[in-house]
């Protein structure tokens, strides 16, 4: 299978970076407006997901290799623990909103949430990566079809 | 030595110190391994003799610690003495037997591990015997217990494991009951120290039964008498033999040790628990000779042994008299002895030629003088023959019964005297279908100068204290203290005199009527019968005669046939008198009726868990 | 009041499904339903009458924003539990996809008879 | 009111749809109907982050869903029932309606929040102070990013679990070493 006509794969193309634009704008702006990192993240592995559906999976381990979506999925996992840790480093609590509280940003704008919008990335591309990984080990996995 | 008291505590710490040093030593030098465990080992022995004259007269406290509202508190009194002297002259012999004897298995298990575990053993064995507080004593047990199991799964085959996992099993059903029987006179009387116990009039007569019944089959499964024996004939064959000798010799005593510690030492229980103890040990002679006479390997068959002997040691005790208690325990320290002796020489055996099949041995006399020396003088003395230790004891307990002023002694007598024929019968086997008659396997390997020394002692010592008892009476005398013990007067010199004499003369008239030019080397016989005049229609119907060959284990089968015993075989082959058989019956019966709700259907299950969700909410917030 | 129930029947039809059925994607059917319907009752509890969404806008007073605000901790707890069910999801139909493919069918007494 | 609870209704039928059809296609899509319907109702019920987020992961799930049976040629997922199981689920239905029945009334009435019904809340805090302490105007992510992080934490480990459990079982080379099956 290589993937749907060549309209969908037209269409595909156009649409999917707006997709993933709009993934993460609704991850990055999760603190002013409905969204986050979890519907932003979804939204990511969704433009993947219709890439893959789009182009045939055989394009999974060549454009968009499983080994960079889970390293992005790792490293976002560890950039959240890193902010975490660096509350330490900035003499508050685990976790703590240090950003916020340090310089505060006017309210109703990106900068008033502190350390909120880089972890809502992180989250959002850590949630798109594993969600992404688990689909295209799905759509690799073709030991049925083989029987 | 001004204060013996902190110096006590060395029998416990440096074993237990030992036993990881053992393992690092052995990644050293072999050699250095076996050398320094027989150093450690003998040096406990050495100052558990040293330290006799200090309890001669009193108990000897040590190493009080508070810990909580529970005392860590280790003593010494005469009789764990006793014990731990026992214990660490076995494990010395054990230790020099054992280096020779691994050889098998060097290569293919850790032998590091092995020695590792044997000090293990003996500080679990020597802090269960010394702890002056049952909670303490209870973790030694435990780990007297785990390390016993690990030495019975050694050789690491199926059926070693089966064995151990059964013995552990068992074991620890009787931890759970000790345990339970603790934690109930912990309640009930607000202390473990022995010491307080002691001190206490008696035991809370409602509880006083429970307590006391959990602690018998507690420490009666340890100790391996009927019907809780079953897990002994099972685990000794399939331990390593020196291992064999320490369980038989003196783990199932460390059991008696606390059975009588718990039931004369401790509280002063009423004659009816006594009398159900004695009549326990009677039949536990009784149906151990009896098993062990048709048993055709070798080290079951010392085990079955090991059973009957231990019933002595309970009838013994049971009929509480200072002269039976006396009888006991002098004949739970022969019986430490000479069966050290048979497991080792047993050991020796299965070692030269591979087997433990006593049909296809035989003829080992001759290879080996110095440890038929050994064994049979053992044998003589599980049998009862004067001059030797066996005698002994039997004697006092013969007498015990006979002095006993219930009406059920003279069944008592009779069961020790036929035990006694009994132990004769296969004792008798054990002899001569391994060391005498014709050679039937070749030797692979000789035994060892350790090997040889580790029979020759407790061989030695059985002979010593057969002619002169004095140190046994000696040792004895502070235990039981109070009670005065011989009445009338033996005279051990007289009687071995006696014996040697009529020894004398049998060997002058064997040696006038020359029986020997008559008589040529045959397979072997028994029971008066042999391969000619054995009437095999009778007992071997069914057998081509023209190629025919009579196995001692086999003419010892007619007394399968017979109809008065021959329910007891069958029983005991069908495990109908194996409580862990028991167990697993009831247990899959239970099994089998809830399989209908257990299906393995993912739906059933769900269905079971949301309604019992359901209905422990409803409980949980109606109240 | 019947808002509840309904959420209760959706949470029994899943849990009809999940017992009943033989089927494995059936039954990861049925426990979707029922991470479904657990949401929405918690969500419908954190329900206020005529509240808006408790996004703070620009010119309304805090005081105002708390009055007539949902409640936010039923939501915020219920976008965790979402996105770990899919995660679940995913887990679940990678296990009935071995399962398929070991035996060849999604039933789960058969499952059960070729155990091994 | 009504019209959630019309949209109840209707995600109930779409609930049995998907329990009750033999074709796998059909069932799958009457499964998004459930998540659909309900995200709209969150929208109703003035949750627009969760109805965001209800839609995507619905949208996944059936693609998910979709792979692993008919792009596996999978069409019909007939559902055989057993009548004694179907018994079993009655009793449980009817001890569960009367368990719910009994403790319907503790719950505080429709429309009212315990924010209504309790003063110290700790949602009232959160959006007293959600604001102020956190910088974010949307509530929800305030609380899940700076008042609760740790559950945050916790739930992406919880995910990032379960996804690696089903990478493991789905990797080939997990089960049968490099270079395919058997």
């Amino acid at each position: 299978m290589s993937g749907m006509s060549p309209i969908v794969k037209t269409v595909t193309r156009w649409v999917s970076p707006f997709i993933l634009a709009f993934g993460i704008y609704i991850a990055l702006t999760g603190h002013l407006t409905p969204g986050g990192g979890f519907p932003g993240g979804v939204i990511i592995a969704g433009c993947f997901v219709l890439l893959t559906l789009a182009y045939g999976k055989e394009k999974v381990d060549g454009v968009f290799s499983l080994k960079s979506a889970s390293v992005t999925d790792s490293l976002a996992s560890l950039s959240f623990l890193c902010m975490g840790l660096l509350g330490y480093v900035f003499g508050r609590g685990f976790l703590n909103n240090f950003i916020q509280s340090g310089f505060p940003g006017k309210a109703f704008e990106l900068l008033s949430g502190g350390n909120m919008p880089i972890i809502n990335v992180a989250i959002g591309f850590k949630v798109g990566g594993s969600l992404f990984v688990v689909f295209a080990y799905l759509a690799l996995f073709r030991a049925i079809e083989e029987e | 030595m001004s204060d013996p008291g902190i110096y006590g505590l060395a029998l416990l710490v440096i074993p237990l110190g030992a036993s990881p040093l053992v393992w690092l030593l052995g990644k050293v030098s072999k050699k250095l391994r076996n050398y320094f465990s027989g150093i450690i080992t003998l040096g406990i022995f050495g100052f558990s003799l040293a330290l006799f004259p200090y309890v001669q007269s009193g108990n000897l406290e040590f190493f009080t610690k508070e810990v909580g509202e529970v005392v860590i508190s280790f003593g010494l009194g005469p009789f764990s003495l006793l014990m731990v002297s026992l214990i660490s002259l076995l494990c010395f012999l054990a230790s020099i037997f054992s280096p020779n004897y691994l050889k098998r298995y060097e290569g293919n298990l850790n032998t590091n591990k092995y020695f590792s575990l044997l000090l293990g053993f003996m500080g679990g064995m020597i802090g269960a015997v010394i702890a002056g507080e049952l909670f303490t004593m209870f973790v030694f047990w435990e780990l007297m217990t785990l390390a016993a199991y690990f030495l019975i799964t050694f050789e690491n085959s199926p059926d070693s494991i089966k064995a151990g996992n059964k013995y552990f099993l068992m074991s620890e059903g009787g931890a759970l009951a000790i345990l339970a029987g603790i934690v109930l006179l912990w309640v009930t009387s607000g202390t473990t120290q022995l010491a307080e116990l002691g001190a206490m009039a008696a035991l809370e007569p409602e509880f006083s039964i429970s307590i006391l019944s959990l602690f018998l089959i507690g420490f009666g499964v340890k100790a391996a008498f009927f019907p809780i024996h079953s897990w002994l004939p099972d685990a000794h064959p399939e331990a390593p033999s020196p291992i064999s000798a320490l369980l038989s010799g003196i783990m199932i005593k460390v059991g008696l040790f606390w059975i009588i510690k718990v039931f004369w030492e401790l509280f002063s229980v009423s004659p009816s628990w006594g009398s159900a103890i004695a009549v326990i040990g009677a039949f536990t002679i009784v149906i151990g000779g009896f098993l062990a006479i048709v048993q055709n390997d070798i080290k079951r068959l010392i085990a079955y042994s090991s059973i009957s002997q231990v019933g002595y040691i309970l009838m013994g005790v049971g009929i509480g008299t200072g002269l039976g208690l006396a009888g006991g325990i002098i004949h739970l320290l022969n019986h430490a002895l000479f069966k050290g002796l048979l497991f080792l020489g047993a050991g020796i055996v299965v070692y030269v030629t591979g087997t433990r099949k006593l049909d296809d041995l035989g003829g080992l006399s001759k290879e080996m003088p110095v440890v038929f020396g050994s064994v049979i003088i053992g044998a003589l003395s599980l049998a009862g023959v004067p001059p030797l230790n066996g005698f002994y004891s039997k004697w006092i307990l013969y007498q015990a019964s006979i002095d006993f002023e219930r009406g059920f002694a003279p069944f008592l007598l009779v069961a020790a005297l036929f035990g006694s024929t009994l132990s004769v019968i296969y004792i008798t086997k054990f002899i001569y279908s391994a060391f005498l008659g014709e050679m039937k396997t070749e030797m692979d390997r000789s035994p060892g100068w350790g090997m040889k020394t580790a029979v020759g002692v407790p061989a030695i010592l059985c002979l010593g204290l057969g002619i002169y008892p004095r140190p046994l009476l000696d040792s004895i005398r502070p235990i039981i203290g109070r009670i005065p013990v011989f009445e009338g007067t033996w005279v051990a010199y007289m009687a071995a005199a006696f014996l040697l004499g009529a020894i004398i003369v049998g060997a002058a008239l064997y040696a006038l009527v020359d029986l020997k030019k008559r008589s040529k080397r045959k397979p072997a016989f028994m029971g008066g019968e042999n391969e000619e005049t054995i009437d095999t229609d009778m007992y071997f119907p069914y057998v081509d005669k023209l190629d025919f060959k009579v196995y001692p284990s086999e003419i010892y089968n007619s007394i399968k046939k017979s109809k008065m015993v021959n329910w007891l075989y069958v029983a005991e082959e069908r495990n109908f008198i194996d409580p862990y058989v028991a167990v697993s019956w009831v247990g899959k019966a239970l099994t089998r009726s809830f399989r209908w709700a257990h299906n393995g259907l993912l739906s059933r299950y769900l269905v079971w868990v949301f309604s019992g969700l359901i209905v422990i909410l409803w409980l949980l917030t109606t109240q | 009041m019947l808002t509840y129930l309904l959420a209760f029947i959706l949470f029994a039809v899943g849990l009809y499904s999940v017992i009943n059925k033989r089927n494995l994607i059936k039954i990861i059917m049925g426990i979707i339903i029922m991470e479904h319907a657990v949401n929405a009752f918690l969500i419908l509890i954190g329900y206020r009458i005529s509240g808006k969404a408790p996004i703070l806008e620009k010119g309304t007073s805090v005081t105002e924003f708390v009055n007539s605000a949902m409640d936010p901790l039923p939501q915020a707890l219920v976008i965790t539990s979402i996105v770990i069910s899919l995660g679940v999801v995913a887990l679940m139909v990678a296990l009935a996809v071995r399962l398929y493919q070991h035996y060849g069918t999604f039933d789960i007494t058969e499952i059960r008879k070729l155990r091994g | 009111m009504v019209l959630i609870q019309i949209f109840l209704v209707f995600t109930i039928i779409a609930a049995l749809i998907a329990v009750e059809a033999p074709s796998a296609l059909s069932s799958i899509i009457s499964l998004g109907a459930v998540g659909f319907g309900l995200s709209i109702a969150f929208l109703w019920l003035g949750a627009p982050d969760i109805a965001i987020t209800q839609v995507v992961v619905e949208i996944l799930t059936l693609v998910i869903l979709i792979r692993a049976t008919i792009g596996k040629g999978v069409t019909e997922i007939r559902g055989n029932e057993s009548k004694t199981l179907l018994i079993g689920s009655l009793i449980l239905f009817g001890l569960g309606s009367a368990f719910f029945a009994n403790y319907l009334s503790a719950f505080p009435e429709f429309g009212k929040s315990a924010i209504d019904v309790f003063s110290e809340t700790p949602s009232q805090f959160y959006l007293k102070f959600g604001l102020e302490k956190a910088g974010g105007a949307n509530v929800v992510n305030d609380i899940l990013l700076d008042f609760r992080a740790y559950d945050t934490l916790g739930e992406a480990t919880v995910l990032f679990t379960a996804i690696l459990g089903a990478i493991t079982l789905l990797n080939k080379d997990v089960f049968f070493g490099e270079g395919g099956e058997k």
